[in-house]
């Protein structure tokens, strides 16, 4: 029995309303969901290409995101589906992106790993790793000298903290007092090489110091934690007292890819894992203070369900690009 | 030609002349910002942003620390959400570090999403060889950037020229790539005052002739017209091409006098393989004008070494004047 | 023409051969090492090591963090200092992140220093589109490389010429690129136990013709000999020649064969524009074979824009057999 | 006077003998005399391009290499000359390459920002800021596997702590336990960005926590100070304890390079640090501790006056490259 007297209330509790909080909810399944659909559709055959999954790592995406508006930015990687999910994105026009239709968000040029929504502040999934770095400090600094009052969260993971880009774009922020935060996904995995072996520091987190920026480190499987840090630093942000950086440690059940064999991690690794689902555990932490009660997330669950069905069918019903436009939109302004 | 040969010009070095259009750029639009290494006090390595600082301050002309990779993103992010930034490397050889942002974000993007974002970033890239500086900081890579769809690459060979076309790639809302020679930095020569454009993917005849076409890009053009006027002597009229911008290629003003002359000469300074003449070369041997070609097409381009130290050498590993001469003179030889 | 036809040979697979020309090259020599993302426990991403580590162990079989640059440049510095690396790149398009170390040091450092180092370093960049990986996993940037002097630039066909070359690269003195097309990996076909060479440098002959010269680079010589096979039919006879190596040109073999046909096609992957044809169509309309050509040299090249995502715009971006067909009727039509 | 109490006998004088403390010294004058002699060379236009001295940083060029054999190495900067002497190099043919003679180190191919010594196991200064600190870790890991039992201490500028490189050169290290002294000489520059402005923390060694790596600042001015922390990494290395990263805090006092107009920084911080000369601090410590007499530093700085003279007038008279050699020493082995 979770302890409810008032100092244990966590930050999420009494920080969103009852409505955001079953808002985040929704989101945390409707990304489970459409990354399952995905998978499905994978092995349908409905899917070209490879595809980054992120089961399991909702709680991140959704509580980096809860406290930015539409006009604040977000880039986001190649396991990007959550993050532009939480950023608002629709689902039916994500899988038209994913089945390389005229109706995805990217008119089926760019596939999972570009999948943007520029209107709602999503700049962007990325397929190098590393890559959305420096572009999210230019967003930051885009914000400032415009007087946009917009944050930037940049999503990366613990292999790309090994990238110069990492060391280059954090240089920049602090140096600068930029409005952006660098939220590391710390999964324990880039691709197969597991932090220890790559990363000469136990947290990522730890990396703050060499920058002179607010670090932390936060179990990234904990809805309010998540959001408690990006809050802090979206506060610090729109202070004007510049960047930070937090470290989300959470876990990704699946592959890295559809073509990973996953001999670098055991089963029971996996295992202890999905037992730290931040699903249920935000479940729990919503009954435990009231804000859903019995039956309200079998319901919030199941209209994910639908949603994504609904998704689905948009996108295989959209129809596909034309092949004469192939060269189309490689220029705004074609040439003289 | 000069279109604007006709409103009061006074005399401005190249670098000047660059200095002007930022100053223009500044003055005028509040989004227009300057980075690069050491572009504030110092002036620039060139001395090309000059005393811009003192009139539009540290938050406009913003120094970067010694980040390629990261500065070049951020002026990509920066221009993904609202700034026009004018991005200057030391050294064109730099941008080797930077080719990640360039090629992969800066070019694509807009493609990758299906022409939801544009990205108006103008870089600049002192190039060429002469100054002793030796490899790594004489290159000539502009063939590179010309193989990569979704950027524009123009290589301005007039104070002239280096005012129009940086101007019109501030008004452009695709990132383009500027190629300045480091020893035209000082050249003089008319420049109009105030806001004026050169068309991007404009090639502008310099001397007309009737024997041969000479196709030249950058510091090359003036010593084609040198040899052209030698040659003239002997009897020779070459039309000569300054080719300005190599990606997109002005086909028509090339075919046009090809079709005109029969022989085709191009004279660049990067190495000679894959350089831009090879291009050329290839351009019109697969066009119509093939059918008027009298002679084999010659390419005179830079030696199949890097850039040497000692001085002689230096000039050995680039066409001069009298292998221009001579490789025209070999070319029309035939001719009756 | 095969050099080793003779020999007892097994059907391999394009990725086996070069695993086994790994094998080789471990087994025989302790400088040898491999250096990658992913290329130990993993395999490689494209499962090219295999599983080389549990023979070689860790400290020969290196897995790297997530840094191109970096990774390059301790590959660089190791060959400098008595070791032979081979080193992964992901995919070719990572490659952005290290032309610095590529470019400016490994293939610049032994002219530089007046000849008192070799740089035998050898690269592996999976390259090329058809997997769905969308504009920054599918390009084909084997030019840039083309362009640079003191670099070997090497595109295997055939599972035999992929461990030739690349045992070829292995003993060479000079930094080797070797670029391997992802679509060949699972390609079949006959391979000579241990150790052999296929010369660097030299062109192959894959089939004799007289009505047009057809060279082809990497996987668009099994396109070029499907069409060749196709036009056959309606009686043209193509030659076709299978480049191998991009730098340096096998002039002679490309001369002699156009002399031969007066006819030329170049078919390439890459994008059209400054791609390998480029240098190939030039270097013929300045040769002595010039004065044979009966039409106009014709290339197919990639189209004028990012890799799509959707299979079928993926499939609309580079040469297909019917585009070489097409392109090959019309280039003979007129040979009456 | 200083204190000669056993307790406060400075590192370097209980660490070395009479004789190599005496050689350090002469080193430094060497180092001194040789930028003088190359700036007055400059001025007699007998050097072409430009160069970068180290006037004032002798120092921690002669203290970080003392502790190094010839099997050890080095890699070095733009502004290397100090280390080339330091590591033993023969100042006749450092300044034969300066006057792009084919007795120069690199043959007159690669001028000042190239010398190299490969035999005496200086792998050369570079031209790329950044660019030696992966080739240092690649050295470093030759040196692992192939037991040579050798350290290499890599040189690099403030400015180049900013580099991608930086970050993912250090992280290699420290993961794989690498023999390799990081030896950043803070000069309080990079060109003309201050260190205040360009980087984060305050002190580059603070970046040492980003690697779990033994990180020092040290007065770079004090040859004990620097020798002392230098021994104590080489130590480490050695034992197999892996990297270190050492910041030597000095200064340079001439301007950045010859084009240099110091308008970012003033006139009174140059004549602070000018009174701080690291040569007058050693000779006072040598002679403090009775290594030398009255008369003998004159002597030293005479000997080394003698032998820039000797060195420069060898350069004048050595010949130049032959033209016709430009191409040569591209590749060790020119392709079939
Ligand atoms: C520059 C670059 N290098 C390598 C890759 C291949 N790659 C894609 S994802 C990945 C692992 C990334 O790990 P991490 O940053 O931890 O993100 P995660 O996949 O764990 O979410 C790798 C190596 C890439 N896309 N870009
Ligand atoms: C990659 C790269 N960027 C920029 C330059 C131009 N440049 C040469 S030296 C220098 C300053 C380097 O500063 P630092 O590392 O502190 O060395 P210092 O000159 O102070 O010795 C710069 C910007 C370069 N050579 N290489
Ligand atoms: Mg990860
Ligand atoms: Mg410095």
């Amino acid at each position: 029995m979770a302890d409810t007297s008032p100092d244990n209330i966590p930050f999420a509790i009494s920080a969103y309303t009852p409505e955001r909080l079953r808002g985040a909810l929704r989101q945390m399944y409707l990304i489970r969901k459409f990354e399952e659909g995905a998978e499905d559709s994978y092995t349908r055959g409905l899917i070209h290409g490879t595809m980054h999954l992120s089961i399991g790592q909702e709680a991140s995406a959704v509580g980096a995101c809860i406290g930015l508006s539409e006009t604040d930015k977000i880039t986001s990687t190649h396991r990007g589906h959550g993050h532009s999910i939480a950023k608002g994105a629709d689902v039916g026009r994500m899988f038209a992106e994913f089945f390389g239709k005229e109706t995805g968000y990217c008119k089926g040029r760019g596939g999972s790993m570009h999948i943007a929504d520029v209107g709602k502040g999503n700049l962007g999934a990325n397929g190098i790793v590393g890559g959305g770095l420096p572009i999210a400090v230019g967003a930051a600094l885009s914000a400032k000298r415009l007087e946009t009052g917009a944050v930037t969260v940049c999503f990366f993971g613990d292999g790309a903290n090994n990238e110069g880009a990492f060391h280059e774009a954090l240089n920049m922020a602090a140096i600068w007092k930029l409005p952006v935060i660098f939220l590391c996904e710390n999964n324990k995995y880039g691709m197969s090489m597991s932090t220890d072996r790559s990363t000469a520091v136990a947290s990522i987190a730890d990396r703050a110091v060499a920058y002179a920026m607010a670090g932390a480190s936060v179990d990234g499987n904990d809805f309010s934690a998540v959001s408690e840090a990006s809050e802090a630093a979206i506060a610090r942000a729109r202070a004007g007292e510049g960047p930070s950086l937090i470290e989300a440690v959470t876990y990704r059940w699946r592959g890295h890819s559809k073509s990973d064999r996953n001999r670098y991690r055991s089963k029971e690794e996996i295992a202890e894992w999905m037992a730290c689902d931040p699903i249920p555990r935000m479940v729990q932490m919503l009954s435990d203070h009231g804000i859903i009660g019995a039956g309200d997330a079998a319901r919030i669950e199941a209209e994910a369900e639908a949603e994504i069905v609904q998704g689905i069918a948009f996108a295989k019903e959209s129809p596909a690009p034309a092949l004469s436009d192939v060269t189309r939109d490689v220029y705004t302004k074609p040439a003289a | 030609m000069n279109v604007a040969a006709d409103i009061e010009a006074r005399e401005l070095s190249y670098a000047e002349a660059i200095r002007e259009a930022m100053d223009v750029a500044l003055a005028s639009d509040e989004r227009v910002i300057l980075m690069g290494e050491d572009i504030g006090v110092y002036g620039g390595a060139f001395q090309v942003t000059g005393d811009l600082i003192d009139t539009y301050g540290p938050d406009r002309v913003i120094d970067t620390p010694i980040s390629e990779l990261g500065g070049a993103g951020v002026a990509v992010g920066a221009a993904l959400t609202g700034l026009r930034p004018i991005f200057e490397f030391q050294f064109s050889d730099f941008a080797t570090l930077a080719m990640e942002q360039i090629v992969n974000q800066a070019a694509k993007v807009r493609y990758m999403l299906g022409g939801a974002v544009s990205v108006p970033v103008v870089m600049r890239f002192p190039a060429g060889s002469g100054t002793g500086a030796a490899a790594q900081h004489s290159q000539s890579l502009e063939a590179w950037f010309a193989h990569v769809p979704g950027l524009k690459v123009v290589q301005p060979s007039t104070p002239h020229d280096a005012k129009g076309l940086l101007l019109a790639a501030l008004e452009d809302p695709d990132p383009v790539m500027i190629f300045e020679h480091k020893l035209l930095y000082k050249m003089r020569g008319a420049v109009p005052e105030g806001h004026y454009t050169v068309p991007i993917g404009k090639a502008e005849i310099r001397r007309e002739g009737v024997d041969v076409s000479i196709v030249a890009t950058s510091i090359m053009v003036h010593k084609v017209l040198e040899a052209a006027e030698m040659l003239a002597g002997e009897g020779i009229e070459a039309e000569v091409i300054d080719l300005r911008t190599v990606r997109p290629l002005d086909r028509e003003t090339v075919l046009a006098s090809v079709r005109k002359t029969s022989r085709l000469v191009c004279v660049y300074e990067a190495v000679k393989t894959l350089g831009i003449g090879a291009e050329i070369s290839a351009m019109v041997a697969e066009s119509d004008a093939f059918d008027y070609l009298d002679a084999p097409i010659v390419r005179l381009g830079g030696a199949e070494c890097p850039i040497p130290y000692n001085p002689e050498l230096e000039k050995a590993a680039v066409p001069q004047v009298e292998d221009i001469i001579e490789a025209v003179r070999a070319q029309v030889k035939g001719r009756l």
